[in-house]
């Protein structure tokens, strides 16, 4: 384990900027916390999260595919993938870094999107444990410890240091670099942290929320369950739970005609949206109640029984605070598994 | 996707002289459809034409554009050729090279560029035509005259003429209108009535012409050619088609005390009337406000004294619902209400009168047997003050006033001065004017008479105040002119009010959906071009409905609205404009923000039964749009927020992709 | 602290579900925590008992709910409408989204609403309860020993702080007392950004703007937002997409969102309270009502039922485009 | 230099009744403006949507310009009056924003006013040369 002071990490941001750009949560002019490029005079933000989770940096919003550029009547494919370059994400929480495993089964399983491989390939993960956890955290309820965050680097931070433990090949090369920045130390402070931590998870609120009576196998109990209509009568319809969520994973892909040709583009889709499952033949899911418990389904269900109980959420608590109408996973899962297991 | 031809027209050397021709028509062949591309030297000769259709058929082109002179010159002759080569006329699009491009840059290159822009613009809109087909529509052969003064009669008149079937609805139990009240008419001071009930009677006589007398429009439904009106025949108690109008029960009825509004209240009639000897149709009506039989069941003398047997006291107002191919609006002016004119006393002295009202004081029908006397005393008057401009021309800011000039005053009150020194001689006349205006056949000279012949006094300024004072009337006014105060003592004074629509105008223009203008007139639907329609189509304006107006005016534009009429009704059927808009129903949401804006009240609203997502069924509201009424211009697709609402031939997804190849 | 109190709207519901009146209650029903209400629609008293609550964090607009809610409901619903709600009723009503005759709107008094978002600036992350009393908030958190005070005026909602009128302009009922349409400031923030240069306006535009992830949750929310297909929905519309591809369609989506609204919107404030990534979307509605104010005269969207907006409306004697600038050149 | 050698795109709408033959009547008198306006022919001015007027911006135009009858000579009677409406509130919107005021126009051009025309062209091409190229909104994609 190493440490460096609170005062100098700006030179250890410096010294990671020199080889590979760096991302860091930075407090924006709303207040929030947004991941920015780092350059001299960013701080990094003490905000709990970000609104928008990294996942972006792997599965970006929009992204293009591929490009059609034609002339005359002759059309010509571009291969619009550039060579990409390394990059650090630093202070990912330890729910958002659970969150890279839960796309990872889905965009490296074959066939693997190489668009999102390679991003993975050359992005450094610099995660940081949560001192101070929200009411709206339950990262716990899937077995996450946002004292122990994964990751190529863990970091731990206090009032006055930042601690750093190498945990990956990537996490050791980076923290090579910064050597000179940072000395050998014990674990007795981040050990504190840790106790800590523990005892304030013990006191959230949701602590006692468990994944009881979902996971693979459950669909024949939960897809029907009467409750749908009261969770999904208030639902809107748009994607801010979709959009905010660090495991969400949907995308469409869509070409954009420039005049002088086409480019083809993913970008992020939402289930809650009512053209989603829209096809030639119409749409299997016709109504909000459908697409609401598709969203949750998917989550605490469907993706569990194809990857070996894993959920597909990370308990990160964005959907908790974004939801226009405050309906969320929480709700859902107090509502409907309580009742499965009876 | 389409398959189109590409005519690049030289038109000589108009376009081939700055524009690359044959580079146009290359470049053209590149784009996305098009699989025919050439260049000619006239492609509106027959040469060119044929042209057009042989390429139609070797090719089997479902899309033409042709690059050429603009579309106001050609697009007609181009649609005809596409249909003669058997293609939907409306698969065609012109792309203007020669007005908006060879005729105004003079660089070969600059010019050659453009036009091939200009072109690839219209390929890209061609793409995304559709065949269109005008609507037709059945035409009923027979118009409404709404309104029955001279305005309504002349135009049923006309369209009668003409053979076709008309009705006149009037809302008082005769036809004849403002003219009827008038004595004598400017400039040729022919007698009011020698030459109007002559008409009137023509009017009762045509076997064409129906009159429905103290009636009203309730209800217009449908559209241009087919409208479904109804019609409200009030009950006048008396059976229209027994009463002889001999007149026998307005002599024997006991309440002789009603206020009699054909004098406008200067004398009284019976609670049974005829409004005049020459009233059409000469048929009496009770006045239920007044009858006591009616009131109160005591009474029934007049039923008594008909011998016809005509007085039916239990008659029940009466709905009539017909139709209509065209409606003709002549619902004419009124004076305005003198009420809040203080300055002038109209309100405390019987003698400060309106025009209207001396009209029927010099008329030998009226109350006074056509003797110029005071309506206070019955005294000969000796001194009379005329103030012109009586709430016309008023300041927008003036309440009770109008802000537009009535017209007719100046030269009716040329007349009433005049025939009064005719009459007599011994009597001074004063007329307060802002201007005298008199743009008219034979006005001018008739004004100048007025002054120079009959000695009126024309003093230009404006009366402040009348004062009554004992048996005269103190008028306080200024001469503009000599820059000085006068003081007249006056015996009668009469106001040249403004004159506004009547009433009933505004809720019939809501009926008609027609369009009015601040002041309740009807608009036109072009100032100019089209002064006697309506922009809602089958609606006509006839008379002051549409804006002041005096007799031969009015019944000028009478004949043009017949003439109108006549032009609509002689059609077998209509083919619309197939330009239209069109709502798609799936993404209406029946919000109504198109039918604000729509000038033509063209789009009505039907609640129609959807299938919902979830395979149930909802009832929802949603637009629908009139063909026959729509004339295109794409404002509802604007107020639209869904794009529900799209425009035929100028579609979003047309325009959008103009917009793209211009900008590509 | 709301004057009315939860029983007392409790009571009001119970009883017209009780005497037939209506079948169905449109209310808030409580969340997880203090601050996290639901809209949600109540059939029984049991239900009612057992989850409605009214108190500071009771912000959503019900009226929206009105157009799809009532499809199948047999007999009348009732709605608890603030004072602002009653203007979004009321303009739906101008639209025919929805049937009058099923609605049994009951007018509630509100002295605004409280955002979690400032209360959480101020005290931090970590809430376990929120007590809402007097003029006070008392906040307990996971970290502080002793409960926080904030004053409820410094944690109101933006759009509350200007509220615009605490009079109720549609109701079948009334609880509590009327109050009066409010002389608010809420266009000191347009008129800020109007006496900015062009140049600083587009770098505040585009800073706001680039946050958008196109959730569509500001048009969702929109009570003036109730196309059966929006036009960003429809791929035939030309300007459909799911992401915000570039700052061109951050700004053109706005910009057409806030041109459908325009004269149709009443400034409830639901777009900026639902934003996830706090974009100031109300500004950009105020600016059209603010500019049609001044270049129609007043006009209030909701305010009267049929009203006929500033958009589908004209007089001979507007003002052309090119003068609103000099105008605006000539009062600066 | 390559300073002056900016070439504006401007799309021009022009109603069929008056602007469009205004147009046609600049054509007939061999009035100049510059090629770089080119015109698009709509019924009447209100058929314009301000979404066509962001897609022109967005696929590379560096002006729009909007002509219709004038005020109370409309062919459908009233277009023109929500035209004016319409794009009063859509420019003071765009402003608002901090796109430039000089890209957006509305003049109104009858079909006798040719040469009001070519001069509304000439002067529109001129400060939008002035303005340079559009970049605040601009659609990076639609220039690759």
């Amino acid at each position: 384990m190493r440490k460096c002071s609170l005062d100098s990490i700006n030179s250890v941001f410096a010294e990671i900027s020199k080889a590979a750009s760096l991302y860091l949560p930075v407090d924006g002019t709303d207040g929030a916390a947004t991941y920015t490029k780092w350059e001299e005079g960013l701080t990094w933000s003490n905000a709990l999260n970000t609104v928008k989770s990294p996942k972006d940096f792997f599965f970006p919003q929009t992204e293009d595919l591929m490009e059609f550029k034609t002339s005359g009547k002759n059309i010509e494919v571009i291969d619009t993938r550039s060579e990409m370059e390394d990059f650090v994400v630093f202070g990912v929480r330890a729910c958002d870094v659970k969150s890279f495993e839960v796309l990872d089964r889905v965009f490296i399983k074959e066939p693997v999107d190489s668009y999102y491989a390679s991003k993975r390939q050359h992005g450094t993960i610099v995660a940081v444990a949560c001192g101070r956890p929200a009411e709206t955290c339950f990262c716990q309820t899937f077995g996450i410890n946002p004292a122990e965050p994964a990751g190529d680097v863990s970091i731990w931070k206090t009032e006055t240091e930042v601690f750093f433990r190498a945990n990956t090949e990537k996490g050791e090369a980076l923290m090579s670099k910064l050597s000179g920045l940072t000395e050998e130390c014990g674990e007795e402070t981040v050990n504190a942290q840790k106790e800590k931590i523990a005892a304030i998870m013990n006191k959230l609120p949701l602590k006692d929320l468990t994944t009881d009576g979902f996971g693979g196998g459950k669909t024949k109990e939960l897809f029907d369950a009467p409750e749908w209509d009261e969770l999904s009568q208030a639902c809107l319809g748009c994607g801010t739970c979709t959009f905010v969520c660090p495991t969400c994973q949907c995308y469409d892909i869509k070409d954009f005609n420039t005049g002088n040709g086409v480019i083809r583009y993913r970008c992020w889709d939402s289930c809650m949206y009512s053209e989603f499952t829209k096809m030639a033949h119409g749409n299997n899911r016709l109504t909000q109640k459908e697409r609401f418990r598709q969203r949750f389904m998917h989550k605490l269900v469907y993706y569990p029984e194809n990857n070996d109980g894993l959920f597909s959420c990370v308990g990160c608590g964005r959907c908790l605070s974004k939801c226009p109408i405050s309906m969320n996973i929480v709700k859902v899962m107090k509502k409907i598994g309580g009742k499965a297991s009876e | 996707m389409q398959r189109v031809g590409v005519f690049v027209c030289w038109c000589g050397s108009n376009i081939a002289g700055t524009v690359d021709v044959q580079a146009v028509s290359e470049a053209l062949k590149n784009e996305p459809g098009v699989v025919f591309s050439t260049n000619y030297q006239y492609m509106c000769s027959q040469a060119g034409q044929n042209m057009i259709i042989d390429a139609v058929k070797e090719h089997n082109l479902t899309g033409i554009v042709v690059c050429s002179c603009s579309p106001r010159m050609h697009e007609a002759t181009f649609r005809k050729t596409a249909a003669a080569a058997g293609l939907n006329p409306y698969m065609v699009e012109i792309a203007n090279i020669r007005e908006q491009c060879s005729w105004v840059h003079k660089d070969m290159m600059t010019g050659t560029e453009k036009a091939i822009i200009l072109g690839k613009a219209a390929v890209a809109k061609v793409n995304l035509n559709t065949p269109l087909t005008p609507g037709e529509s059945p035409v009923t052969k027979r118009a409404l005259v709404i309104g029955g003064g001279i305005a309504g009669i002349q135009t049923a008149l006309d369209i009668a003429d003409a053979g076709f079937e008309v009705d006149i609805v009037e809302k008082k139990p005769t036809i004849g209108g403002k003219m009827a009240q008038l004595d004598k008419t400017f400039p040729t001071l022919d007698c009011a009535a020698c030459i109007l009930t002559p008409k009137m009677v023509d009017v009762a006589q045509n076997e064409k012409i129906r009159i429905f007398s103290y009636s009203e429009v309730t209800d217009v439904k449908g559209f241009v050619g087919n409208f479904d009106v109804t019609i409200k025949k009030n009950a006048r108690f008396v059976k229209e088609d027994i009463c002889t109008g001999c007149g026998a029960c307005v002599e024997k009825c006991p309440m002789k005390k009603v206020p009699n509004e054909f004098n406008l209240g200067m004398d009284n009639r019976s609670a049974i009337y005829i409004p005049f000897a020459q009233a059409v149709p000469k048929v009496a009506t009770i006045d239920p406000n007044a009858c006591n039989m009616l009131k109160n069941g005591k009474c029934g003398l007049c039923a008594k004294v008909c011998a016809a047997g005509a007085i039916d006291y239990t008659q029940k107002d009466e709905y009539i619902e017909e139709k209509y191919g065209a409606i003709v609006v002549a619902t004419g002016f009124n004076p305005i209400s003198m009420e809040k004119f203080d300055e002038f006393a109209y309100n405390q002295s019987k003698d400060v009168i309106t025009s209207l009202e001396f009209e029927r004081l010099t008329n030998a029908a009226g109350p006074t047997a056509g003797k110029l006397l005071r309506p206070s005393d019955h005294e000969h008057p000796h001194t009379i003050v005329f103030v012109q401009c009586v709430g016309s021309r008023c300041d927008s800011c003036a309440e009770k006033g109008k802000e537009y000039c009535s017209k007719i005053c100046c030269m009716y009150t040329a007349k009433h001065a005049m025939l009064t020194r005719d009459k007599y001689p011994d009597t001074e006349v004063y007329v307060f004017y802002i201007d005298v205006r008199t743009p008219g056949k034979n006005f001018d000279e008739f004004y100048r008479r007025a002054v120079e012949e009959y000695g009126v006094k024309y003093v230009k300024g404006m009366v402040g105040k009348v004062t009554p004072e004992g048996k005269k009337l103190k008028v306080q006014a200024s001469d503009l002119i000599a820059n000085k105060q006068l003081h007249i003592d006056a015996d009668l004074v009469v106001l040249a009010a403004a004159i506004e629509p009547d009433q009933t105008a505004r809720p019939l223009a809501t009926m008609l959906t027609a369009s009015m203008d601040t002041n309740d007139f009807f608009t036109e639907a072009h100032p100019k071009l089209r002064p006697v329609e309506s922009p809602t189509a089958g609606v006509f304006l006839s008379g002051a409905c549409q804006g002041p107006k005096d007799i031969p005016e009015t019944v000028s534009q009478a004949g043009a609205a017949a003439s109108k009429v006549i032009g609509l009704l002689a059609k077998d059927k209509l083919t619309g404009n197939p330009c239209v808009a069109s709502s798609n129903e799936l993404m209406c949401n029946g919000c109504s923000s198109c039918e604000r804006v729509c000038p033509y009240g063209a789009i009505t609203y039907v609640d129609k039964e959807f299938r919902m997502p979830d395979r149930t069924t909802k009832v929802r509201r949603v637009a629908s749009v009139n063909p026959a009424v729509c004339q295109g211009c794409g404002c509802c697709t604007v107020a639209c927020p869904s794009g529900a609402m799209d425009l035929r031939g100028f579609a979003n997804n047309q325009i959008m992709a103009e917009v793209d190849a211009i900008c590509k | 602290m709301q004057t009315i109190t939860r029983d007392q709207l409790l009571d009001k519901a119970v009883s017209l579900l009780a005497d037939g009146t209506v079948t169905a209650v449109l209310g808030w029903s409580k969340g997880e925590f203090d601050y996290d209400v639901t809209p949600a629609v109540f059939k029984t008293e049991a239900e009612l008992k057992e989850n409605f609550v009214w108190n500071d964090f009771c912000g959503a607009n019900f009226s929206k709910y009105l157009v799809a809610k009532m499809d199948r409901l047999e007999g009348k619903m009732l709605v608890f409408l603030k004072p602002c709600d009653t203007y979004s009723f009321n303009q739906l009503l101008t639209e025919h989204r929805f049937d009058r005759e099923k609605v049994y709107a009951v007018g509630i008094p509100c002295e605004g609403m409280v955002d979690i978002a400032k209360v959480k600036a101020i005290c931090g992350e970590g809430i376990s309860s929120v007590d809402c009393g007097g003029d006070k908030l008392l906040v307990t958190t996971l970290y502080e020993e002793q409960p926080v005070e904030v004053a409820t005026a410094e944690v109101l909602a933006e759009r509350c702080v200007n509220c615009k009128s605490k009079k109720h302009v549609a109701y079948d009922e009334l609880l509590g007392e009327e109050g009066e349409v409010i002389d608010s400031n809420r266009f000191d923030e347009v008129e800020k950004l109007e006496a900015m240069t062009p140049d600083e306006r587009f770098a505040f535009w585009q800073n706001e703007l680039s946050r958008c992830i196109r959730c569509n949750a500001c048009r969702d929310a929109c009570p003036a937002c109730t196309c059966e297909k929006c036009v960003f929905d429809n791929p035939n519309s030309g300007v459909e997409n799911k992401a915000p591809a570039n700052s061109f369609e951050e700004k053109m989506f706005h910009i057409i969102r806030a041109y459908h609204v325009a004269g149709r919107c009443t400034d409830c404030g639901e777009c900026s309270r639902v934003c996830p990534q706090n974009i100031p979307l109300h500004l950009l509605n105020r600016k059209f009502i603010k500019d049609m104010n001044e270049f129609y005269g007043e006009y209030q969207a909701g305010a009267e039922v049929g009203s006929r907006a500033p958009l589908v409306d004209y007089t001979t004697e507007d003002l052309e485009p090119g003068e609103v600038f000099d105008r605006r050149d000539t009062n600066a | 230099m390559q300073v002056n050698e900016f070439k504006p795109l401007i799309v021009a709408f022009c109603c069929n009744w008056c602007s469009y033959a205004g147009a046609d009547l600049a054509g007939n008198n061999r009035l100049n403006y510059p090629a770089d306006v080119k015109i698009i022919r709509v019924p009447c001015s209100c058929r314009v949507n301000p979404m066509f007027i962001l897609r022109a911006f967005q696929r590379g135009a560096d002006g729009v310009i909007l002509c219709g009858c004038h005020p109370g000579d409309c062919h459908y009677t009233s277009g023109n009056y929500y035209t004016r409406r319409r794009m009063a509130a859509l420019f003071s919107m765009l402003d608002f924003l901090g796109i430039e005021k000089e890209r957006t126009r509305v003049e109104w051009v009858s079909a006798a006013e040719g040469a009001k025309f070519a001069a509304t062209m000439n002067d529109f091409v001129e400060k939008v040369t002035a303005l340079g190229p559009n970049k605040r909104l601009e659609d990076l994609r639609c220039k690759r």
